[in-house]
């Protein structure tokens, strides 16, 4: 799990992470890598991160993957971002394609629904929270 | 006292309550007009562990997060 | 679609791949890398490739990919590739992240059904047929 | 005359033969005890595009492809 400040250095960090399985036996490796798009106006998102309880969700996937044999990374933006540059990415390894295909897609849906990011449209200089694109997390309403 | 934080855009610094369960934190943050869009919407966190249950007994010095709608990625 | 002797450079592919839709606008790139695992007491993998068959597949993928707003790319290694590097790279680039997410699912899956590519386990030396690896393709049995 | 193409595992050199359709095709190689195992598993493209109709009619110079299980990846 890394954090970055502003834009990631996408071609670094999937080149570190095969570096790092090089000689793990993993078949299958499936980054994801999230690129901010140009749209609606707006300049660049801007993201909060809860650390605390982001590092629970990752390591309660790692133990996941690790059960099926498998392993997961994921980098993240935190701040502004602008256009055309990423924000996210996340990976697989694993020694077989059907686990891996499977895996990247559960991984990256329930970090859309659970992780614990805030996204923000930049637009003029302005922070506007992207209510209408967020996800109640599990368990939401509480306290209500 | 358990410590109770807004994180992400509820932008709304922390605040220290009386509260032996989550149900009194809850009756405790009804009363305040500026949460009330935002409760029906917000999980809970417990100390960085996600939360589920209203009747888990709180100690003094205890963190609870309000955890508003997320878009990572 | 891109065929090269032997290993793959994996970080160059990926690295182009990434600068070649720089601006195009797509929120979701998805990679998936294949690499050779080390089993069996194999020393390389080995493929045979048809080419004239591959480039109609994938041509026929990139119509697919195009009429739901995608993007596919594809690189394979033609003859041997040693253990622990890597033999495959194909790719997707989406706006959204679920058409890329079950796009590189499904191109995956054909491909191993679907492209003209004969594979060899090489053990001292020797060339050996994966017949029991292998898939026989759409329509075949079509002579018999 | 069609010429054949063995892809590979086959590993048989192309042949030339009479045919006027893939039944033709069929015929001739089903006389070659080497493909026996073959032929079964086999998948066919007829001037490089995958067909699976018996009935197509065939013209001088077509080049027909036959295609072995495949592994790729």
């Amino acid at each position: 799990m890394e954090l970055y400040e502003g834009s990631l250095d996408v071609k670094a960090i999937f080149s570190r992470w095969l570096d790092e399985e090089a000689t793990s036996n993993y078949g299958a490796y499936i980054p994801f890598v999230g690129t901010i798009r140009a749209e609606d106006g707006i300049e660049a998102l801007s993201f909060d991160i809860y650390e605390p309880v982001l590092l629970k969700w990752f390591d309660a996937w790692q133990e996941k993957a690790v059960a099926l044999g498998a392993v997961v990374k994921m980098a993240h933006s935190v701040g502004d971002v602008p256009v055309h540059t990423s924000s996210y990415v996340s990976a697989v390894f694993s020694p077989k394609r059907r686990v891996a295909l499977e895996l990247i897609d559960l991984f990256v849906e329930d970090f859309k629904t659970n992780a614990p990011i805030w996204k923000y449209d930049v637009k003029q200089g302005k922070r506007i929270y992207a209510a209408d694109r967020s996800t109640p997390m599990d368990g939401a309403g509480l306290l209500s | 006292m358990v410590k109770v934080e807004f994180l992400g855009p509820i932008a709304k610094p922390p605040i220290e309550i009386e509260a032996l369960t989550l149900i009194d934190v809850a009756a405790k943050l009804k009363e305040d007009a500026s949460l009330t869009t935002w409760l029906d919407k917000c999980a809970v966190a417990l100390n960085d562990t996600m939360v589920n249950d209203l009747s888990i007994t709180l100690k003094e010095g205890d963190k609870i997060s309000i955890l508003p709608p997320v878009c990572g990625g």
